[in-house]
């Protein structure tokens, strides 16, 4: 196993992703209680290094496809937070003018292809950028991400083995943060994921989804290999969500404790914050710094989100359609 | 009488028909919740995502009340199955919006096997519940009411309860019918409360409801739409207009008698639904009232529907979206202009 | 000019289009055929189980046409995907029955996707081709016609060409649409042979053609059906009953503009269609006509459909399933009578 | 692993029901050609040793579920030979009134449940009685037949897993015969099929599928786990078509003539012949008898085809609906 050997840099970088993505989620979440943001939203507090620690490679060029639970996805990619408020308050200017909502967020200017609602279904549409990139011989991978319950979708195994067979650049990331809504990955599956991948021709790993260093080596190996015309990867991060399924989900009684109190003491901004104390002299400084910047990105977004203008409500009638040959009016009609 | 949600009215269908026949199981992600975690061997974490199952797994145990893994061809098709051998499953789809992923186990398995078998068939007894409608600013992948495109498929009955009531009695109904039930589940309806009998309420499937008589208009609704053209009919009472209401309850299939009735006596047709308008199951009934009860309207039918578009998540576009009793109360000026 | 077949017809469009813009490829199962075995470089070992896309490898290389494991929602997403970074891909579900096990990547992600993205989106650009129809005495799951439930889910055009001529212009105009188009191939149609332009021959989508004028009757046909109109209309010009007919030849976007033209002129209306009857494009045509244009109509307007079951497989039941002239004749006499 | 050891009098019972399902679709296959058969038929002739070495375990009370090529598998699970021609002939009083055909013949009386032609689609549906199995308390199992080609639908996939989380007594019976329709299974999947099981928890063997013994061996320690309540298995038989994907398909000039050669020596019939004529005295007029039998059984039942009356063309329309409470007409409306 050849290791990526992460610099400081790199590492402040990742810290400054997870923290963004932190401040934003923790935001959303007291503005959701407050009634202030509508919609139906899956938060990923506690699983920020997987996001951060897999996007550290990835340019504009290379495709992403999310789940509904895509914040950090999306703030990792380099999706605009204000843009994403915006969207979350419903409001018009945002990522997807009011019409996507929290769990279609995409901006296909980052490399943000496709977030939504139906579990499993990014992964078969990440197959078709890795294709794009492996005929038009670019180096360009696609990266898409699953949960452990997602794992268990039809379109995912498919797609395992679609990649498999047409050795295309994509990289599979199983976000298992332990659930599926109140089912655990032990009673989804009899197997752990990374585990399966094998019986598809696509080489796992299985890394500590808390370690953002340990996600970001894996994640650049996996990386690496696509880029290099080797094919796909699986690779599995084992992580945890602290808030509920989704947003008004309260009733986490589900949620043993030993595991809670486990995983919040293994937090990954916090074994970040650790490694960087060890190994960046000064780093106290910066990473405050970083966290009052994050805070005031969030704070400009939030302003952003309030002061957007409503959309008209006749905006969601338009853009059915791209092709502009063919006018189609409200009912579903041709018109010319 | 005692008055009960329309969350409660389901679940205790569900319960009493589970007390009644032991071949009745209920599966889906999370119908339970919690399996396998310590403490809950007869206790749920959830219920269902809006709790309508919640607490059979106490009563009736993990063997009858059981999760499943987010994979529902697989389940689905177990539930089939299972039809053949006596058991009688209540399966859950969540949202309709997800049947997509499964959708051929319903239309081409389920739908098909009783008639492919001849006159060996037995009959595929089965209710896959399923959550529809717009309202909750989830998006357009956890609010859309396709039952249209489900209904098209012979061999499935597609329901969709208006009323608490209703939704208890349209269970049991569905439960011990020989054939594979959409039972449609519209979210905006659970909290709403109504008068719900104890005990055996049978209503039977394919037989509509006059949710109220008049003599100017009949507006066919369904689901929460009734809600909306009751609305639409108190607010032209003033104008002295006379609406009657028409529920088919089951959409497939239809009771077009009752609606047929309805015409022959009102002249005018309005239909409401808030499924999207092509080859939908508003269309439908206006393209049968104009074929079979052709002299009997005296005006051009109307339908008010969702417009052609995916359902917007925005709240402003939300609302644009759903048919509302606007709408309704314009469609029905105009019909009995 | 030359006569062609209508395989021959949408193999042809597809070799044009592909050579006029390479980032056009065709996908599926056996699009080619042999992948992977010796002697099969470039050599197709059945180009589509009916060889509709028979050759294209040898020209085109297995780069540009890819078959697939027997993955539908696999690589239908593969060709959403692509479709975001300037591919136009051409992909096969064989037969429309089949959609079922991926029809969520069609509803769900290929029709919504560019929408979802408000301003940003930049179209979906896809063909999926799928054989529809009865006929062949293959039973339930490789006969159907269910096309109406495809063209209710806004987002996705859906194309059904009746003759080899439209079957290359819409094949054309589909490939350089910027929307995911369904293309529906009948399959009783691919031997059936008629004039086709060589070279750049654009039929638009969302545009219907009259087949032929008549002043007493209006009969609107999809694929197969509008040659049983035509045998239907030929018969009755014996009886002095003119028949217009109009193809639709796109059920969505349909161009409903020319089907109310045509009803203003003959005043009656007869839809026939293969499709089962419940929230059809049959229903929904007389729905629409009835409900926009009831001043025109002067006769109950009547639809030919098959019925409300599987598709059986025995010869007997099958024909009796599929509507024929007739069926078509004793509905046309009906309405002017 | 325990070895069943299989006695003469079972060998013959497999050469028996082998020998059946050749002479039933070579029968099957001349009708056709003579334009006598109508349908889409797909038929098994070289793939007889795994659907009698697998039924030989099975009672009535098992169930299976099969595909599009399914004759073999209702020959063996003992559909009525006759039954089944009348099937395929169209007309009425067979397996399924004219109304299947030749891919929907099932009869649950002898614990036949489904075929289809959906590829893929059977597995699922095989869950449920091994479900209904389970409940009950009682030792039945259901067994799933699949090809090569199926192997990569998501239906599949799904069922492997959930039969391993709900450790159902259904066993996966894989028939890779090589090709799906003209796609070899090495381009269409990147492993093995029977690798893959073991990444769902499923015990898994590779068999050849032209001893009929390995066969039963292989399947009566699946059958032997499932009865016991240890759960599913997977097992893949390596076997071959000798006729096209179907009937009509006669363009097979994608198969390498040496596969073809060695499949044919290869025969199933041929090595069960050889294997109980060391084995069994007197075993040439034994199998001679049988051929003639088997030949009377498919005479009589393509008589029993030639002479059923056709349907009356009203037929159709009856029997969408099991429920009498509710009756449908024509049109899909209820009438009462
Ligand atoms: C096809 C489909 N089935 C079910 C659901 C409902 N659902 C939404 S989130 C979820 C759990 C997903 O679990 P996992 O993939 O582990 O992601 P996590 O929520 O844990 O991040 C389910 C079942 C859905 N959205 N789509
Ligand atoms: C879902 C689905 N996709 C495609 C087809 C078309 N089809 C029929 S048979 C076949 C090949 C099946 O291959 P395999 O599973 O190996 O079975 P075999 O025919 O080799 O016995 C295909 C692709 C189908 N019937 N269903
Ligand atoms: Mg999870
Ligand atoms: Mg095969």
């Amino acid at each position: 196993m050849n290791t990526t050997s992460i610099t400081d840099e790199q590492m402040v970088g990742l810290f400054e992703t997870m923290t963004l993505i932190r401040v934003f989620e923790e935001r959303v979440h007291s503005l959701f209680q407050d009634g202030e943001l509508p919609g139906l939203l899956h938060l990923c507090s506690g699983q920020e290094a997987v996001a951060a620690g897999v996007m550290a490679h990835l340019g504009a060029a290379d495709m992403i496809t999310s789940t509904h639970r895509n914040h950090g996805h999306a703030l990792a990619k380099g999706v605009s937070p204000a843009s994403m408020m915006i969207e979350l308050y419903g409001r018009s200017g945002g990522t997807n003018d009011g019409k996507g909502g929290s769990m279609h967020i995409a901006d296909a200017s980052v490399g943000h292809l496709a977030s939504g609602g139906i579990v499993g279904a990014g992964v078969p549409l990440a197959m078709g950028p890795a294709q794009a990139a492996k005929l038009d011989g670019r180096p360009d991978v696609a990266v898409t991400f699953f949960g452990d319950g997602g794992a268990q979708q039809g379109t995912v195994l498919e797609s395992m083995n679609l990649a498999a067979v047409w050795a295309l650049p994509a990289i599979f990331i199983c976000e298992n943060n332990l659930f599926g809504q109140a089912t655990p990955v032990a009673y989804a599956s009899a197997v752990a994921p990374h585990q399966r991948a094998e019986g598809f021709g696509l080489p796992s790993e299985l890394v500590d989804g808390q370690d953002a260093v340990a996600v970001f080596e894996a994640a650049g190996r996996a990386v690496s290999r696509a880029r290099a015309g080797n094919g796909p990867t699986f690779v599995e991060c084992q992580t945890y969500s602290y808030h509920g399924s989704w947003e008004g989900e309260s009733k986490r009684s589900y949620r043993l404790p030993e595991v809670e109190t486990d995983f919040r003491t293994r937090d990954p901004l916090r074994i970040l914050d650790e490694r960087l104390a060890d190994s960046l002299q000064g780093w106290a400084d910066i990473r405050d710094q970083i966290e009052e910047d994050m805070h005031d990105v969030v704070d400009q977004a939030v302003e952003a989100g309030r002061n957007a203008p409503r959309p008209d409500p006749a905006a969601g009638l338009v853009g059915v359609y791209a092709d502009e040959l063919v006018d189609v009016d409200r009912d579903g009609l041709s018109t010319y | 009488m005692r008055k009960i949600s329309f969350s409660d009215a389901i679940n205790e269908a569900l319960r009493e028909e589970m007390r009644r026949d032991p071949r009745v199981i209920v599966t889906g992600e999370d119908v339970a919740g919690g399996a396998t975690i310590r403490g809950f061997e007869r206790r749920d974490a959830w219920g269902g995502v809006f709790g309508v199952t919640r607490e059979l797994v106490s009563e009736f145990g993990r063997d009858r009340v059981i999760d499943t893994p987010i994979s529902e061809s697989a389940y689905l098709g177990a539930a089939i199955g299972a039809a053949t051998q006596g058991y009688r499953t209540v399966t859950e789809i969540q949202f309709l919006d997800f049947i997509g992923v499964c959708l051929d186990q319903v239309v081409n398995q389920a739908a098909k096997l009783h008639y492919a078998r001849g006159s060996k068939g037995s009959g595929i007894p089965l209710v896959i519940r399923a959550m529809v409608g717009a309202g909750v600013r989830a998006g357009g992948t956890q609010s859309q009411s396709f039952y249209s495109a489900m209904a098209h498929f012979p061999g499935i009955k597609v329901v969709a309860p208006a009323n608490p009531a209703d939704a208890k009695g349209l269970m049991l109904a569905s439960i011990r019918d020989q054939d594979p039930v959409f039972f449609m589940e519209h979210k905006g309806l659970y909290e709403t409360s109504g008068e719900v009998p104890e005990g055996e309420h049978l209503v039977p499937l394919g037989r509509a409801s006059v949710v109220r008589e008049g003599e100017d208009v009949t507006v066919v609704a369904i689901a929460r739409m009734v809600q909306v053209a009751e609305r639409a009919a108190d607010l032209l009472k003033a104008e002295g207009i006379g609406v009657e209401i028409v529920d088919p309850r089951t959409i497939a299939p239809l009771d077009y008698a009752t609606i047929s009735a309805s015409v022959a006596k009102t002249g005018r047709l309005v239909v409401v639904d808030e499924d999207t308008p092509r080859c939908s199951v508003a269309s439908d009934i206006v393209g049968l009232v104009a074929s079979r009860d052709f002299d009997a309207l005296r005006s051009a039918p109307s339908m008010v529907t969702a417009p052609h578009t995916p359902v917007p998540a925005a709240p402003e576009l939300e609302d644009a979206y759903t048919p509302d009793a606007d709408q309704v109360m314009a469609a029905i000026r105009k019909v009995v202009a």
